[in-house]
């Protein structure tokens, strides 16, 4: 168990500068999420806390020790490879055992922990199997049992269930959250899954270009982004945006798009927002209710089933809105009316992107 | 683990400097300056014997510095030694020995490396009992060949020509090129062999846009050995390769293999060092080839 | 290339064979004499103990060619200073011509001559290193110096293989806490195994073609201790102008090359078929 | 009178070193001289030599001229009929009377003349420092075998190498057939080499010779397995040993480190004054074609090499003695006159091994001298190792 | 456009029988997503349709015309493979062209098609770039890319979003959508995502242990599972099991459980129940109703925050069942009363598990 704790990280990859200026406290034991777009750095941040890369600025603290320039191995961590690195000479068995092998750890329990992975991992008929006899799926589970099977102080896991079954993928989701209480460990863990990232995170970390945008609870990101970035990024279908301006009109305060004057008074803004302010209201998929008293209207452009839903595309004077609908009986063509749930907004500021 | 009860008290940070000297780094210059001294002491005797009149080399002191250094025995050996009748040292055959090398080292290091590639990827029928054969003629002394390579090629009417040399050349080195690359390319990767195929590469489409930029460390390698045994090769030039093109080593031989001549052991040496010096030009431009990490990024897991 | 194949080498293949069966001295003959060469092959002490050479020899100067052509390329990977001029010093050996290096060798060896005699200068009044006149020794010596000449090639061959080894793996192995050199034996090692493959054979095939050493640094002594069969078959061949014993002496060597890379090949084969890859 | 055209001739043989370059550069001059021009093919080692023409023969690419040695070694080739003969040449020049039977013996084949000797060497002349003789107090030189043993002892007192002795089979051969003939006589040498008589290999006498041969051992230095003859030599140059055993050519490193004979070395070739006097030699054979310039140029080398200035100025380079004896002494060393002095006596000539058998058992036997020299084996052992090898090397 | 038609198709990996008597008709023109846990055989069968392995048994027909030992370049196919192989020589550019340029593809065509497919990928300043420089993402763009750039009559794809984020993935799935419809070509999807496959499929194959479970429409697979193996796989969470059996009462057929008499009378049985038949009863969570006046009760064991929804996991009588509800009105804790959709329920019999 111990607390990682980064400042002001730099990091230099050939003549890129993939981080910069980063700053990220993870608290000893917690179950953190990074989340971000494909290339944004998070795989590079994660070999960075294992000291993979060297920090171009800055400093990591790992359990309250400086570990900025410590090998690998003295900083307590185990590491999910987003391509594996599985040891392609040695049978599903070794690569799982081999470090601990090496730290010497008794035979029997090797042999103990091995087994326990394996049968999480479902890989007991594989273990005398070379990674080059594996599918996909397999060698990404014999990589997270390569991790797992260590008792380390921080676990770091880049996508680690991204090649697996729904199924296997929910199973292996709870068993990690499992293993989280049980080492009390601490977990990094990158995902693209947002069921994924919401089911498993304490906190979860949003990046962008080297950078984290948002750094709290997965409900708060999820209701409250901080920028219009963490809005849209996250969620499928993504947030709803709306571009409009705030104007005041009888001490209230309505967003006005042109076609809807929204009474936006009760939202909570930071600071007063300033009259016709330049304004991007997002509300998402779910908040929009289609009820036939709506005030808007929309004409249905698309129907996705999902399984368990179904989501509504409404052209919204040129704006697609996406609106998430149970049962069947939803329009499956024509107009719509649908009304916007006036407590889970979100306003942006049009020129930072900034939330108001 | 009672972590919390330390946490209070500051820890020290756990530091290794990069870069600098750690006992481990130390031990890596110590192994290799050490093996390297090892490996330059006949180099050291041949040096100092090279710049050494014959009356000091007689005295027998192998280590000791000259005392009369000069550079006669150079000259000697590279423009004025007399061989029979021709005094020209061995520069006489030094393009002979260009010509003789370059298509020599390209064709074969060209023909082991479609060898490879065919018996790793494409792997026709019958293609490895073939390749057993191959690697059964590498163990025939090559002068058990002349014979019947002579009245081949004379036959064919190579015998005695440039032609002739680079054939048999190319020949003795296909056993082993082709072994080199066969083994590299079974290294790599066998997707992106499948890929090139989906692509619709055919035979030489992926074998000169993908596997020969990837090959660029055994190439090297394959060059390493073939410059070097080309160049060294003395035999087969001598048999095969006609008195107009014989190369610079029947010229070294001439001069360092006398058996009842004198000896002039430091023309030997210098006309020795001479001799080598393109190849070992060669070891040490090719550094830049020895990639690391040719097929990074190539495929996941 | 199967043409060449064919041609070259399974016809002078044939082609020897057939004159180990005839009475040729210095050309062919079309005369048969049964297995007459090789029973006079046999009968030749030299030829039995150039076996017996070739053998002990084989093996030293194999395992020894790989350990320290290993060593050097796992060292010089280490992102060394100075990396081309460690590489060309380890390697400048095999440049050069055996007819001088070799003489080199027997220089430095000499007891009389070399680092015996530096060291009895310098008042080891006792050191003794007098391999190479010491009838049992001398075959050592030969080992030392192409081990010498060799072990650079090997190097390169195996440095070649180390670059072409995915960086993510040395990553993993560090996350892992393995330590240096047992990521090399343990991981690097078994992923050279083509590389090594390579660099056995080509020391295999040395081996057998081992001659230009002996002939530069003992003629083959002293006695005959450190004769091979290759210069048997040289001297048979050229100097003692007799074609139809060295043939028989080819094929006897090739047979026994066979009986013992082909288990060898054949276990490789077999590997690369269960996805050792 | 030289021909319009220049008869070329490609002459291939194996002398590369300066002294030797210098002696085939009289031939070359020699045959221009005579309208011919001379293509020089010089190719180092003896050995690659002779494998370089056999194979150009082979290949139909063939020199008009390849050296060999006064020898056996070039018989098959003549038994294959691959080489033109000489005989004109030699009726002209009236080869049976001036040349030693020991050379006629080899170059003459079913009556046929196939070669043409050059030089005659004798492998086995005994060298020693003068100085060195004079630290070990030694006056004279030895007579008898005895004499010589004595001598050995003396220079060991004097805390010099008695012997320079370089550890290679060819040069152990040459040693023991420089004993073979002084200690055995020339009848046993002959009776074994030239009869291939295994009684004489098994008799006493034999044995006696490996014995006396065996005790040389104790005279050299632990640092002769392997050494070059010139290394040897450069021991008795630089007066570190007393004697060495070895070829005339040996003469070119004591002159290359500027010793002159009589005055700083000097040179017996054997003991007393019957001791046989062993011929060896080079000769250039013809290999055959039908061009008729190239049998002229053939003829024409034939003719000048054996011609006696041109013998003359060679021997005085080379080191060796002419192969008659009509030419200008004048340039020759003392070691060489007295060699030629020698072989006016017809009786103490005596071919070398190699003029009386095949090259494979000459091999086959310096495998078993070098074993016997090497290893502890007992004489016995030795002899039949010698009658073994003889019964398996006779087709 | 082509078809491609699998007949008793058999293959084997080194020791492994992987696919065994697999047959599969995929339409011209069809979007057919290939579904299955890991290691069951997908990029095997998606490889093999490729000819990257040698059939063992059957026969493979594309667009009318018998492949099975056909040369790979000869099928019209592209593939995505799952581990990407790209060529590690070649930048971005270049591994997407190289096989434009091999077929010959004038110069200009090639760059407009490269830059076309960059776009969409968003690979635009990457294009330089080798792949080792490239992150886990980026590299799988390339290998998407290196396949669209080509006009091929087939498109395989294996897992070719896995390692995206959400929000990428939902644009590139609607681009490969759109693309689908521009070329007209034949397309095999796999996929782990199960929104991915709903919302690609025209059909889906669901595969088990190297054999095809059930090939049909995404809805009708998600209503009417063919047996238990695909109820359970497909869905997250998964359709809740109830084990009882089938009693006839009155000419009206129930499932009983012990606790739960349900009338089943209107499920469209195939062959006539048998009294007293073993049988399990599925459900989805979606059709599980969480409202007072439910005939069952649970105790309330876990919710689980979705972001748009909510799981809710009740304790019935021993059985996990799960809930999906909408708004957050939903018991926190306690017991609650559910039921089930009549008309959603899926039945199997115990033995065979397959659908009555
Ligand atoms: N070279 C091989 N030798 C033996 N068995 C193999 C080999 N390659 C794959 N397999 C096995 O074949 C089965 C099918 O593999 P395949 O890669 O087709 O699975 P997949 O369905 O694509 O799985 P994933 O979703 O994990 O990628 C797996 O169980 C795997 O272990
Ligand atoms: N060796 C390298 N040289 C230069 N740039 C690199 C190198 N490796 C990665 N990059 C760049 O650094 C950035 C961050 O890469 P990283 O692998 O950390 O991304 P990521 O967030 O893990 O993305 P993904 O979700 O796609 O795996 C990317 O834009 C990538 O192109
Ligand atoms: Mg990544
Ligand atoms: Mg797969």
């Amino acid at each position: 168990m111990a607390n990682v704790s980064i400042r002001n990280l730099g990091i230099q990859l050939g003549a890129n500068r993939v981080i910069s200026a980063l700053d990220l406290d993870v608290r000893a034991g917690e179950f953190v999420v990074l989340l971000g777009p494909s290339g944004c750095g998070k795989s590079t941040l994660l070999h960075s806390i294992a000291g993979l890369n060297d920090a171009a600025a800055g400093s990591i603290e790992i359990g309250g020790r400086d570990m900025t320039y410590a090998d690998p191995k003295d900083r307590g961590i185990a590491l999910v490879f987003q391509s594996y690195a599985l040891y392609p000479t040695m049978n599903v068995e070794k690569n799982m055992s081999f470090g601990l092998r090496i730290a010497g750890t008794p035979k029997d329990e090797i042999a103990r922990r091995v087994a326990r992975a394996a049968d999480m991992l479902q890989l007991g008929p594989l273990l005398g199997r070379k990674p080059g006899q594996l599918s996909g799926g397999q060698r990404q589970r014999v990589a997270i049992g390569r991790a797992i099977v260590r008792q380390a102080d921080v676990f770091l896991f880049d996508e680690p269930l991204s090649n697996l079954d729904a199924k296997l993928r929910t199973e292996l989701r709870r068993e990690l959250k499992l293993l989280h209480r049980q080492l009390g460990a601490t977990m990094i863990y990158v995902t693209h899954d947002q069921v994924e990232a919401m089911t498993l995170a304490d906190r979860m970390a949003v990046m962008q270009g080297g950078a984290i945008q948002q750094f709290d609870t997965p409900d708060a990101i999820y209701r409250r982004p901080e920028n219009l970035f963490v809005a849209t990024f996250l969620g499928a279908p993504g947030m709803n945006l709306l571009r409009g301006r705030l104007l005041r009109h009888d001490g209230r305060v309505f967003f006005d798009d042109g076609h809807l004057a929204l009474d936006v008074t009760g939202y909570p803004f930071r600071q007063p927002p300033a009259e016709g302010q330049g304004c991007i209201l997002g509300v998402r998929p779910e908040d929009v209710e289609v009820r036939a008293d709506g005030p808007c209207r929309g004409s249905v452009t698309l129907v996705e089933a999902m399984g368990a839903h179904r989501v509504l595309w409404l052209d919204h004077h040129g704006t697609q809105v996406a609106a998430i609908v149970q049962d069947e009986g939803a329009p499956a063509g024509g107009a719509a009316a649908f009304a916007l749930r006036p407590d889970r907004l979100s306003l942006f500021d049009e020129a930072s992107t900034q939330r108001l | 683990m009672k972590r919390d009860a330390m946490a209070d008290i500051a820890l020290p940070p756990v530091r290794r400097k990069r870069g600098g000297m750690t006992p481990a780094r130390l031990g890596v210059y110590v192994f290799l300056v050490t093996a390297a001294l090892f490996f330059l002491v006949p180099l050291y005797v041949m040096l100092v014997t090279s710049v050494k009149p014959m009356a000091e080399i007689r005295l027998g002191n192998l280590f000791a510095l000259p005392l009369a250094p000069t550079l006669a025995p150079w000259d000697s050996a590279w423009r004025t030694a007399c061989t029979g009748l021709e005094c020209e040292g061995i520069r006489g055959g030094f393009w002979n020995s260009v010509w003789i090398t370059l298509p020599s080292m390209v064709l074969s290091i060209a023909i082991g490396a479609v060898n490879g590639y065919a018996l790793s990827f494409w792997r026709p029928r019958g293609a490895s009992l073939l390749f057993a054969l191959l690697m059964m003629g590498a163990f025939v002394p090559a002068q058990v060949m002349l014979y019947p390579l002579v009245r081949a090629l004379a036959a064919v009417e190579l015998y005695s020509s440039l032609p002739g040399i680079v054939l048999v050349h190319v020949i003795f080195g296909m056993p082993t090129m082709t072994l080199l690359f066969r083994n590299y390319y079974a290294a790599l990767p066998q997707e992106l062999f499948k890929a090139a195929r989906i692509d619709g590469g055919g035979f030489w489409r992926i074998f000169f846009e993908l596997m020969l930029p990837m090959s660029t460390p055994v190439i090297v390698v394959a060059a390493i050995m073939q410059v070097t045994n080309i160049w060294n090769d003395f035999l087969l030039g001598l048999v095969f390769a006609g008195s107009d093109h014989l190369p610079m080593t029947v010229q070294l031989n001439n001069i360092i293999n006398t058996t009842t001549g004198e000896r002039l052991y430091n023309v030997n040496m210098a006309a020795t060092i001479l001799t080598s010096l393109v190849p070992l030009a060669l070891y040490f431009l090719s550094g830049r080839w020895f990639v690391r990490g040719i097929a990074a990024g190539a495929v996941k897991g | 290339m199967a043409l060449t194949v064919v041609v070259a080498y399974v016809g002078t293949l044939l082609w020897t064979a057939r004159v180990s069966v005839s009475s040729a001295r210095i050309f062919p003959t079309g005369d048969f004499v049964g297995l007459g060469q090789y029973e006079r092959l046999f009968r030749n002490a030299r030829w039995l103990l150039s076996l017996e050479n070739l053998a002990i020899y084989g093996v030293l100067f194999i395992l020894a060619c790989l350990v320290v052509g290993f060593l050097l390329a796992a060292f010089i990977d280490q992102k060394v200073m100075g990396e081309g001029v460690l590489r060309t010093v380890f390697l400048y050996p095999y440049a050069m011509s055996f007819v001088a290096t070799g003489l080199v060798w027997q220089w430095i060896l000499n007891p009389e001559l070399g680092i015996q005699r530096v060291m009895r200068r310098l008042g080891f009044e006792d050191f003794t290193f007098d391999w190479i006149v010491d009838q049992d020794n001398a075959l050592y010596t030969i080992v030392l110096a192409t081990v010498w000449q060799a072990s650079g090639l090997v190097m390169a061959l195996l440095l070649s293989g180390l670059r072409g080894i995915d960086e993510e793996l040395w990553k993993a192995a560090r996350i892992d806490g393995i330590p240096t050199w047992r990521v090399y034996a343990s991981i690097v090692l078994p992923m050279l195994w083509p590389a090594l493959s390579t660099a056995f054979m080509l020391l295999a095939v040395m081996v057998v073609k081992l001659f230009d050493a002996v002939v530069a640094m003992t003629q083959g002594g002293p006695g005959t201790a450190t004769e091979v069969p290759a210069k048997f078959i040289m001297d048979y061949l050229f100097g003692r102008a007799n074609i139809g014993l060295a043939s028989a002496a080819s094929i006897v060597l090739l047979v026994t090359v066979l009986a013992v890379v082909a288990p060898l090949y054949y276990a490789r084969t077999k590997a690369v078929q269960r996805g050792l890859k | 009178a030289p021909a319009a055209e220049p008869l070329k001739a490609t002459v291939s043989h194996w002398w590369t070193s300066g002294g030797e370059s210098a002696a085939i550069r009289e031939f070359a001059d020699a045959y221009n001289r005579a309208g011919g021009k001379w293509i020089d093919q010089a190719v180092a080692g003896a050995e690659q030599s002779r494998a370089s023409t056999i194979n150009r023969i082979v290949g139909g690419n063939a020199p008009a001229a390849a050296q060999f040695n006064t020898s056996r070694q070039f018989r098959d080739i003549v038994d294959q009929g691959l080489l033109n003969n000489v005989d004109d040449v030699a009726a002209q020049g009236n080869w049976d009377r001036i040349l030693p039977q020991t050379i006629l013996d080899v170059i003459r084949i079913d009556g046929h003349y196939y070669a043409a000797p050059v030089d005659i060497h004798m492998p086995a002349w005994f060298f020693y420092s003068k100085k060195a003789f004079a630290q070990a107090k030694i006056k004279d030189e030895p007579r008898t075998w005895d004499e010589f043993i004595a001598t050995l002892d003396k220079l060991k007192a004097a805390g010099l190498i008695p012997l320079a002795f370089g550890g290679q089979v060819w040069q152990e051969k040459i040693v023991f057939d420089a004993v073979f003939a002084l200690v055995g006589g020339p009848e046993l040498f002959l009776k074994v080499y030239r009869d291939r008589d295994i009684a004489a290999v098994r008799s006493p006498a034999f044995r006696n010779v490996l014995v006396s041969f065996r005790k040389l051992k104790a005279y050299t230095d632990p640092g002769a397995p392997g050494r070059n003859w010139n290394d040897a030599t450069a021991l008795v140059v630089s007066n570190r040993a007393g004697i060495q055993i070895m070829g005339d050519w040996a003469k070119g490193e004591f002159s290359a480190a500027g010793q002159v004979a009589g005055r700083d070395f000097g040179c017996f070739p054997g003991f007393g004054p019957k001791a046989p006097y062993i011929v060896a030699g080079d000769a250039f054979v013809f290999p055959k074609t039908a061009k008729p310039n190239v049998v002229k140029a053939q003829k024409l080398l034939a003719t000048v090499l054996t011609s006696p200035g041109a013998q003359a100025a060679f021997s005085a380079r080379k080191g060796s003695i002419p192969i008659r004896p009509d030419v200008d002494l004048s340039q020759l060393d003392m070691c060489a006159r007295l060699g030629l002095a020698i072989m006016q006596d017809k009786s103490r000539q005596l071919p070398n091994a190699e003029m009386l058998v095949e090259p494979d058992l000459n091999g086959a036997m310096q495998d078993v001298l070098t074993n016997y020299w090497n290893r502890n084996q007992t004489p016995e052992q030795a002899q039949q190792a010698f009658a073994q090898a003889m019964k398996d090397n006779t087709w």
